[in-house]
């Protein structure tokens, strides 16, 4: 069955590429199609217990004599170090991949059902679908892999689906740029993923989580534990987008809006937190580590959410409000005592909920006539009703009003903080707790309330059923999904639990309530009513310029620097190496012609000159 | 004769046919076809079931030279895993670079030359790869020098190529006298009486194989090879010459010539001189990693889609040297695989740079732009072969540098050591691979078309089988490199390896 | 003073250098020939007298004659064609001054 | 004895520096047949009587005779007078000179200083005519077959070099 | 039948075409050459069936060594060069009548030309006597008689100043090394007291040998024979004279006087590299003469745009590989390889592979004018066989593996390393890198440009005899390159 979940994705998209292609209308139902099985699959694979899981994998290197079963009791999970190497596609089907493939298959059919609408139109449709189901295949991977290696071969190919996706409309400047961006930062963060698993395996001898797990606590080298367990976490900051490789996922907007929302909100930009959550023993056993990722997260958070405060894309405020969250969800990771747990509940119901923001802010934009700047809508509360609401509702769950998914999963996270006494995060994670709602409330109170201001938002209609109805079902979730009913099959370790948040009603609580409050209030003060933005923080709206210094980088390495090493190639390698040794030489040749004057008596000359040489050596 | 003579020699006969006057593609064709059945026979019937000596199988030898104090010369042949996946290698890259070069008619000069040229590299390869006698090692590598010097010299492109055909020639002469020298001093150091390899080989696992002259030995191998595989800082001929060499030289020299350096360091190098190889592989780890980060930044600022591919091969070469630093079995069989895998992948970037050049002249970044909207199946293929390139998983790349970098971490310690750092460093180079080769993607495929491009017709089935061949090659193995690791890991097995760090 | 072995070597020797000398000094094509042939004729001394000194059963080593006799011999075959060159040269280039023949070089 | 050796020494030698130093080459050609007829002297001082013999007919008597013939032919006058830069006789004679200097320094050190002539056994039973004649026409039959072929060639060579040109 | 009839049926062979070039009035004198080819083909086919002798009493014996099948090796090279020279001559006929014909009317028309085809032949025996003799008389003789013969033929052309001027140089410079060899004979006779090689090789292995005395006959005797071999720095005639000889003359002179000038200098050394006492001055000498002749050949080459110069200096360049393997003759010869092995290798691949570049020269000469490099360009175009011939030849001269050339280094760098000679065997890396470039400069030419002129683009006739002679010889260049075996199994 897990092997079924993970191929049919990828027969889909090789069909799709090797003739589908042709028949594009064929291609997305197929696509949609493959993805409701998948999704049918995984719910059947979720309530299939423990008989479910496979437990065959795949050998995809074996090179030499694999661990006898002595040895791997014995911990020794590497016998024959440089002389063996087995890498396997397999599966760890527990509870943690269990309902993080629902989420992603879920998701995912969402997203291609509504993008059957979104995308009707499109002339690379067959391409898109193609990649869609690409991106599944690479996601289920990476949520099933029961090792290192190969959650890293979807972790790359996630990023390829992703490449392709951001890219769709590649003959436009800024989503060619955006893809490629996205495609390099990531890879960034997996060379220092790949160093970690590296660090992990000749610190543990395996690359199998369950047997690192073994191996863990026997680690004597604590100090490159936490490197490598830094490394590890460097692929999550990448993916996940965490500060300083947060870079790419605003960008990544260039992408048709149903991708930012499977890809750049739901699952993909999860998986940085879904593989730390993965590999929690590891964190749990480098303590540094976890420090540094609970104060990457909050620093994340912060930036983003201040970020947001200023942007007017609607996509843009919603892609940062997505890195902000992220943050939370990664902070979460570092915290330890329950932290993970509480994390990966933030990653589902934020899914679901962010999912439905992105599509509502499709169909917005679908409806506006791809029209993104907030300040030129307006007024489109009446104009989409459904839409209305349902994105209201998303935005609820966002800013985590009590009793929505949010609430409760943002709630854990910061208990889990306080409880481990980390006040400077905890600090910061309220105070993203106050920005959050003041930027997603500027939002819609800017696009939804008010008048339009322009002809595109005049003139928006309702979207049709095809896409509504994924909008529909998606806010049942975002308010809903942190209850037992839904995260049940979800969530192994974390729901809802409304007795043991009147049990311990204390600080966060009353905090967060404040902020949402406080939030609010002041977005509704400063924006009612307003057709221009009243408040100007260049620092936010520029991003803290990081994009700048980015830039400014990128062209010092292949402007400057590349551009150096290319001259001194040219000019000093090669003429060293080559040139020199050559000139020398034609030199040397031309010197010696120089003996042949022509002169007969010339040449008895140095005859007898030599020969005298030659006889004073041997005589004397 | 043995069918593993008879592939070897089939390309050379079909050239000596070209020249004296049989249809020159047609008979390039059907040669390089026959050789490519002929290596799927021989893959098929390895007996992949000989664990650990690493044996040579569908060995023939015949005696050629017996005199006193010279080694004896035997023409012979045989296949170990390792020559077994090069023999592969050169056979799809041949096939396909028969495939992709252009008809007789459409040759500027004597298509029986350029046929006949392509037909003696290729022969050399296979030559080179199959060889158990030391010399007809190097003999049948050096056999594709000249027809390489005369290829580019003649067909190649810009108005540099003369020089450029020098540059190679020179360069990679001189790496083969060096070479030379290495072997044998290597030969004389143990016995002189033979070059057998597998005999050369087992004579150096005696402890009074001097370590001195080991050292000596590695260090003019190191060069020698070094200097083939256009190792740092000998590697200033590769790109010039890959960018000016006609497609199908730049492919088989690229994609299978080349690897004869990486060969002979695991074939040759590693065995015979143990000892050497100790003392200098450290060297080695910061040549490679000249090779990974010097070029990688060198490969950025080009501005030619050909050199920066020309850049990108020398680049790719430190992984394999890595590989084979790491001298463990690992490490070893991820060297062998990449350099299967490189082969074709690098072929296949030339290949269809190559169609791009015959039909819009010249390859600067600066005229291309959104070509994927006109050309979709370039688009398609050139992204695929990207991705290869840069070392996604799916594609044999991927795998080989897997093995590679496991292999290079390999060992009893938890701790750093050089080749730890040097893979660090290594890794890094998988950005810079992944920032020139999307760049120029993004500046060929995507993005708006500038208005004065004029576009041709895409890629018509006749462009597109060579390049399918080599694609669906670099997939079935990137999906399970296991089809080749079952070849090479006995084979690696029985060589005497040493380790870097 | 008793004449020794070194006497006549060293006229030979000496005879041998002022051939050489005259080979490398003299423009004229003939005077180096004729010094070239004193060259030869020098060393036919030492030979005769090695021959003298490395006495075969009492006589003078006559081996040693035999050879001296074919030197003179290749000698003079040499001195006929050198000056049919000399005269063929001459002829075409009005000349036998060493300097002027000297249009191939380098 | 000495007396006699240091006669035709002197002579052999001034003939030779004779030869390097006249500008005229027929002055040049009779030095050259002094210094041969000295060089003879010094052959029959040696007890080798038909050499000696032979290097004044062949040397002085015939092929010194063909130099002066050929002088005559060609009409060579003496030298230019136009010096000769300096630097090719210094360097001309400092070769010879060097050379000279090397083989006095052989003669000093190579075994052969202070030797005195071993004397002949006995007189001569037969002349050494009749011996060489025996090594030539016995022994050395083949050299001679060989030198045979030399001359014949060296003839031919010299009949075609030496054809008459047409004006 | 003994080996010494050889000799005689090559001597008889050339007086017959002096006969028939005088007396029979033959219509168009090429047809001697090709009688002389087939005479010489005779013999050579006779080669292989000379028995070895009963007895080796007799008086011959003393100046001829009893067939040894390096001598038998080395007749064979000189007598496949003079056939190959005659090829070359009956193509380079018209000139030779050009420069030679008597003028006088009621002469025959090719008057000259006899005397140009029979005098090889007379060499021919010279050189076959140089292979057996062991004697300081017979290579004396043998000796002169080749050089005699050469000087006449390097001035053949009488009424051209290029062969009268190259004619000169080499009279000059020969006579001058005659002399210097005569004196070194004299002295290694004093040192001595004999003339036979094997009594001398005899005395100079005795400790007692007065070192001064030896070195200084070596070191003579060694000046003579490396301006024969052209060894530097006695190398200088070799451009000019190679430049301006007929080029049918430079072939014999750079195959015949090299393997002249090296199997007598094989003969002469050996007995001083053999000699204890003398072995590690003379061992020196050996190696700075090669690593300078190495070097300046190879590396005055480089820039040298006359093809027959550049031939020349690439000739330079491998007596500097032959000196290489001499140089480092290995001092307990029980299983070490031989200098005789790499020398005798060395010059059969050198004949091949020097002689069909000359037969192409010679074909080309009618249709190129000039020497000059530029002047091959589009050759491939004009014939791609001419071109593919002198291909072969360059790779094989540039020492390609897969050719003889290849072998004939290899050889020499072999010996060198297993006598440790790092200098001489660094040296020869560098040399024949340099071979690489100026030996591909030629394909350059050849294949790399357009003709320089149109009306230079016509397709080129090969005459049949030389284009057959061409075809057998770039086979055995591949055979000798792939299994030398061959060549070796032919001396060894």
């Amino acid at each position: 069955m897990a092997w079924s979940v993970l191929l049919l994705p990828l027969l889909v998209a090789a069909a799709i590429l090797l003739g589908l292609k042709r028949w594009s209308g064929v291609s997305a139902l197929v696509s949609t199609g493959s993805a409701l099985l998948t999704l049918i699959f995984c719910i059947l694979l979720a309530s299939g217990g423990e008989a479910a899981v496979e437990t065959k994998s795949y050998p995809w290197i074996s090179i030499g004599d694999r661990p006898s079963g002595e040895e791997i009791q014995a911990g020794n999970f590497n016998p024959h170090p440089g002389e063996a190497l087995h890498i396997g596609i397999g599966f760890t089907i527990d509870g943690l991949s269990r309902g993080m493939m629902l989420i992603v298959t879920s998701i995912g059919f969402l997203v291609h059902l509504f993008s059957l609408g979104y995308m009707k139109d499109d002339k690379g449709k067959s391409r898109y679908f193609a990649g869609l189901s690409l991106f599944l295949f690479s996601m289920t991977g990476i949520v099933l892999a029961d090792n290192f290696v190969m959650m890293f071969v979807f972790w790359e190919l996630v990023g390829v689906s992703s490449y392709i996706l951001i890219g769709h409309w590649y003959d436009k400047a800024s989503a060619a740029d955006a893809a490629k961006k996205a495609f390099l930062v990531n890879r960034i963060g997996d060379f220092g993923f790949m160093a970690g698993i590296l660090l992990v395996w000749i610190l543990t001898g395996s690359i199998y989580f369950d047997e690192i797990a073994k191996a863990v606590g026997g680690v004597g080298n604590a100090q490159l534990l936490n490197i490598a367990v830094l490394c590890v976490f460097c692929g999550a900051v990448g993916k996940s987008a965490q500060v300083p490789l947060h870079v790419w996922l605003p960008d990544a907007m260039e992408g048709p809006t149903p991708v930012s929302a499977l890809i750049h909100a739901a699952t993909m930009v999860a998986a940085g937190v879904f593989m730390l959550a993965r590999v929690s023993f590891l964190i749990d056993a480098a303590e540094f580590a976890a420090h540094t990722i609970v104060w990457v997260g909050a620093i994340t958070a912060l930036l983003a959410a201040l970020m947001a405060l200023q942007q007017n894309d609607i996509k843009r405020v919603l892609a940062y409000s997505t890195l902000s969250q992220l943050g939370y969800m990664v902070m979460a990771q570092g915290v330890g005592h329950g932290g993970s747990d509480a994390g990966m509940f933030h990653l589902y119901t934020h899914a679901f909920f962010k999912a439905l923001l992105f599509l509502g802010s499709g169909a917005v934009i679908y409806a506006c006539h791809h029209e993104q700047d907030i300040w030129k809508m307006g007024g489109l509360k009446k104009k989409l009703p459904i839409t209305f609401w349902t994105f209201a509702l998303g935005t609820a769950a966002l800013i985590a009003v009590p009793f929505t998914s949010g609430f409760w999963s943002k709630e854990a996270i910061l208990e889990a903080a306080l409880h481990e006494k980390l006040h400077g995060p905890y600090a910061i994670a309220i105070l993203v707790a106050f920005l959050t709602p003041f930027y997603m409330t500027r939002l819609v109170l800017v696009a939804f309330f008010g008048k339009p201001r322009t002809k595109d938002a005049d003139h928006a209609h309702e979207v049709g059923p095809v896409m509504w109805v994924p909008l529909a079902l998606l806010a049942f979730l975002a308010v809903f999904s942190a209850y037992g009913f839904v995260s049940g099959p979800l969530l192994a370790r974390g729901h809802a639990d409304i007795g043991h948040l009147f049990g311990h009603f204390g600080l966060t609580a009353i905090l967060s309530l404040v902020g949402l409050v406080v939030g609010v209030g002041a977005a509704i003060y400063f924006y009612k009513g307003r057709d221009q933005d009243p408040i100007s923080i260049p620092l936010f709206r520029d991003k803290f310029k990081i994009d700048e210094l980015y830039l400014g980088l990128v062209h010092l390495f292949q402007d400057a620097v590349a551009k150096g090493m290319d001259f001194a190639d040219r000019y000093l390698v090669d003429p060293l190496v080559a040139r020199f040794p050559a000139m020398t030489a034609l030199a040397a040749g031309s010197v010696f012609r120089v003996f042949n004057v022509g002169n007969v008596q010339t040449y008895a000359f140095f005859f007898g000159v030599a020969a005298v040489g030659v006889i004073l050596y041997l005589v004397l | 004769m043995s069918t593993l003579e008879l592939l070897v020699l089939l390309p050379l006969l079909a050239a000596l046919a070209v020249g004296l006057g049989t249809p020159a593609r047609i008979t390039a064709l059907a040669a390089s076809v026959i050789v490519l059945a002929l290596a799927l026979i021989l893959a098929v019937n390895f007996n992949t079931s000989l664990e650990g000596d690493g044996s040579l199988q569908f060995t023939s030898s015949r005696p050629l030279l017996d005199i006193a104090g010279f080694p004896k010369l035997n023409l012979a042949f045989g296949l170990d895993g390792i020559s077994l996946v090069l023999v592969l290698l050169s056979a799809l890259v041949l096939l396909s670079a028969v495939l992709v070069a252009p008809k007789e008619d459409a040759i500027q000069g004597s298509p029986r030359l350029y046929y006949l040229s392509l037909l003696l590299i290729g022969g050399g390869a296979l030559g080179a790869f199959t060889a158990t006698d030391l010399f007809f090692l190097y003999a049948f590598h050096e056999l594709a020098l000249i027809p390489t010097f005369l290829m580019i010299g003649i067909f190649g492109h810009g108005e540099n190529r003369v020089r450029t055909a020098w540059t190679i020639t020179i360069f990679l002469g001189v790496g083969s006298l060096i070479l030379l020298v290495g072997l044998i001093l290597a030969v004389g150091s143990l016995g002189g009486t033979t070059f057998d390899i597998a005999d050369l080989t087992s004579r150096a696992k005696s402890p009074d194989h001097d370590a001195g002259t080991q050292s000596w030995i590695f260090l003019l191998l190191l060069v020698g090879f070094g200097i083939l595989v256009s190792l740092f800082p000998f590697h200033s001929w590769a790109a010039p010459a890959y960018a000016e060499a006609p497609t199908p030289v730049a492919m088989l020299h690229a994609g299978v010539l080349k690897k004869f350096g990486l060969y002979g360091l695991v074939r040759l190098a590693l065995p015979l001189a143990p000892a050497g190889a100790e003392k200098w592989l450290n060297l080695v780890l910061l040549l490679l990693l000249g090779n990974i980060l010097y070029i990688g930044l060198v490969t950025i600022a080009q501005k030619r889609l050909d050199r920066m591919l020309g850049y990108s091969s020398v680049m790719h070469m430190g992984y394999a040297f890595l590989g084979i630093a790491a001298g463990n079995v690992v490490g070893v069989s991820g060297a062998v695989l990449l350099m299967f895998a490189h082969g074709l992948s690098i072929a296949l970037l030339f290949a269809l740079a190559g169609w791009m050049r015959e039909r819009f002249g010249d390859l600067d970044f600066e005229k291309f732009g959104g070509l994927a909207k006109s050309l979709p199946r370039l688009g398609l293929l050139f992204g695929f072969a990207t991705f290869a390139s840069i070392g996604l998983p799916g594609f044999a790349n991927f795998a080989a540098e897997v093995e590679i970098f496991f292999g290079a971490f390999a060992g009893e310690d938890a701790g750093m050591n050089w080749i730890r750092w040097a893979t660090i460093g290594a890794l890094w180079g998988v950005v810079i691979s992944a920032v020139y080769m999307l760049r120029a993607y993004r500046g060929v495929f995507m993005g708006p078309k500038p208005e004065k491009l004029e576009t041709p017709a895409d890629l018509a089935w006749s462009d597109r089988l060579p390049v399918l061949i080599l694609l669906v090659a670099l997939l079935a193995v990137g999906f399970a490199p296991d089809l080749l690791n079952q070849y090479i890991r006995p084979a690696v097995n029985g060589l005497f390896l040493v380790s870097a760090g | 003073m008793e004449l020794t072995l070194n006497h006549f070597l060293f006229v030979s020797g000496a005879l041998f250098a002022i051939g050489l000398a005259g080979v490398l000094v003299r423009r004229n094509l003939l005077i180096i020939f004729m010094c070239l042939e004193l060259m030869l004729a020098a060393a036919n001394l030492t030979l005769v007298a090695f021959s003298r000194y490395h006495l075969v059963d009492g006589q003078p080593a006559y081996d040693a004659h035999v050879l001296l006799f074919f030197i003179i011999t290749v000698a003079a075959a040499e001195v006929a064609v050198g000056l049919a060159i000399i005269v063929a040269l001459f002829r075409s280039k009005e000349t036998t001054d060493v300097t002027q023949v000297s249009t191939m070089k380098y | 004895m000495s007396f006699l050796f240091y006669l035709f020494a002197a002579l052999a030698l001034f003939g030779g520096i004779g030869v390097v130093v006249c500008r005229n080459p027929v002055s040049a050609a009779f030095s050259m047949i002094l210094s041969f007829i000295g060089l003879a002297a010094l052959f029959i001082q040696l007890d080798a009587y038909l050499v000696g013999i032979l290097q004044i007919l062949v040397y002085a008597g015939a092929i010194m005779v063909l130099f002066l013939f050929i002088i005559m032919l060609l009409d060579v006058g003496a030298e230019e007078k136009r010096r000769r830069p300096l630097v090719v006789f210094a360097g001309g004679g400092a070769v010879a000179i060097a050379f000279a200097v090397l083989v006095a320094l052989v003669l000093s050190r190579g075994g052969t200083a202070g030797k005195t002539l071993p004397a002949l056994s006995a007189a001569l039973e037969k002349s050494d005519v009749h011996h060489i004649g025996e090594l030539l026409f016995g022994t050395y039959w083949l050299p001679v077959q060989i030198v045979g072929v030399l001359l014949l060639a060296a003839t031919v060579g010299v009949v075609v070099l030496s054809k008459r040109e047409l004006k | 039948m003994p080996v010494y009839y050889l000799e005689f049926l090559v001597v008889a062979l050339g007086l017959v075409m002096l006969m028939v070039d005088a007396f029979a009035k033959l219509e168009d004198k090429r047809s001697l050459a090709r009688f002389g080819i087939l005479g010489l083909g005779v013999v050579f086919l006779l080669l292989f069936l000379v028995e070895a002798p009963v007895s080796t009493e007799g008086a011959i014996w003393k100046f001829y060594s009893p067939a040894d099948k390096l001598s038998l090796f080395f007749k064979g090279l000189a007598l496949l060069t003079t056939i190959l020279v005659l090829v070359m001559a009956v193509d380079y006929a018209p000139v030779v009548v050009a420069q030679t014909a008597n003028p006088e009317p009621g002469a025959h028309p090719q008057s000259g030309l006899g005397e140009f085809f029979a005098l090889p032949v007379f060499a021919c025996a010279g050189l076959m006597w140089m292979a057996s003799a062991n004697n300081l008389v017979s290579i004396f003789v043998s000796l002169e008689t080749v050089s005699i013969t050469f000087y006449i033929l390097v001035a053949y052309l009488r009424r051209n100043v290029g062969s009268l001027e190259a004619g000169v140089k080499y009279l000059i410079l020969g006579a001058l090394s005659t002399g210097f060899l005569v004196y070194g004979f004299a002295w290694l006779f004093g040192v001595t007291g004999s003339m036979e090689l094997p009594a001398i090789a005899e005395a100079l292995a005795k400790p007692g040998v007065n070192t001064t005395a030896a070195l200084f006959a070596f070191a003579l005797i060694l000046i003579a024979l490396a301006f024969k071999l052209g060894a530097a720095p006695f190398h200088l005639w070799i451009p000019d004279v190679y430049q301006g000889a007929p080029t049918p003359i430079t072939a014999f002179l750079s195959v015949g006087s090299k393997a002249a000038g090296a199997i007598v200098t094989l003969r002469l050394v050996s007995p001083f590299l053999a000699s204890p006492v003398l072995v590690a001055k003379v061992t020196t000498v050996l190696v700075a003469v090669a690593i300078l002749t190495l070097l300046i050949g190879n590396l005055a080459a480089l820039s040298q745009r006359n093809f027959k110069r550049l031939l020349g200096y690439s000739s330079v360049g491998h007596s500097g590989f032959l000196l290489m393997a001499l140089a480092s003759a290995p001092r307990d010869s029980a299983d070490a390889m031989l200098p005789s092995t790499a020398i005798a290798f060395y010059l059969g691949a050198y004949l091949l592979m020097t002689l069909l570049a000359f037969l192409v020269l010679t074909s080309l000469r009618p249709v190129i004018a000039g020497e000059d490099l530029d002047a091959y360009r589009g050759l491939a175009k004009r014939s791609p066989f001419l071109a593919a011939a002198l291909l072969v030849s360059m790779a094989s001269l540039a020492g390609i593996p897969l050719t003889a050339g290849f072998f004939g280094k290899f050889f020499a760098f072999k010996m060198a390393l297993d006598a440790g000679q790092w200098a001489l065997l660094g040296v020869g890396l560098v040399a024949a890198a340099a071979g690489f470039y100026y030996y591909l400069k030629i394909a350059v030419s050849m294949y790399f440009s357009e003709p320089a002129k149109d009306s230079d683009a016509a397709a080129i006739r090969v005459n049949p005899l030389a284009g057959t002679a061409m075809g057998v010889l770039m086979v055995l260049i591949v055979l000798a390159g792939v299994a030398p075996g061959v060549i070796v199994g032919l001396f060894s």
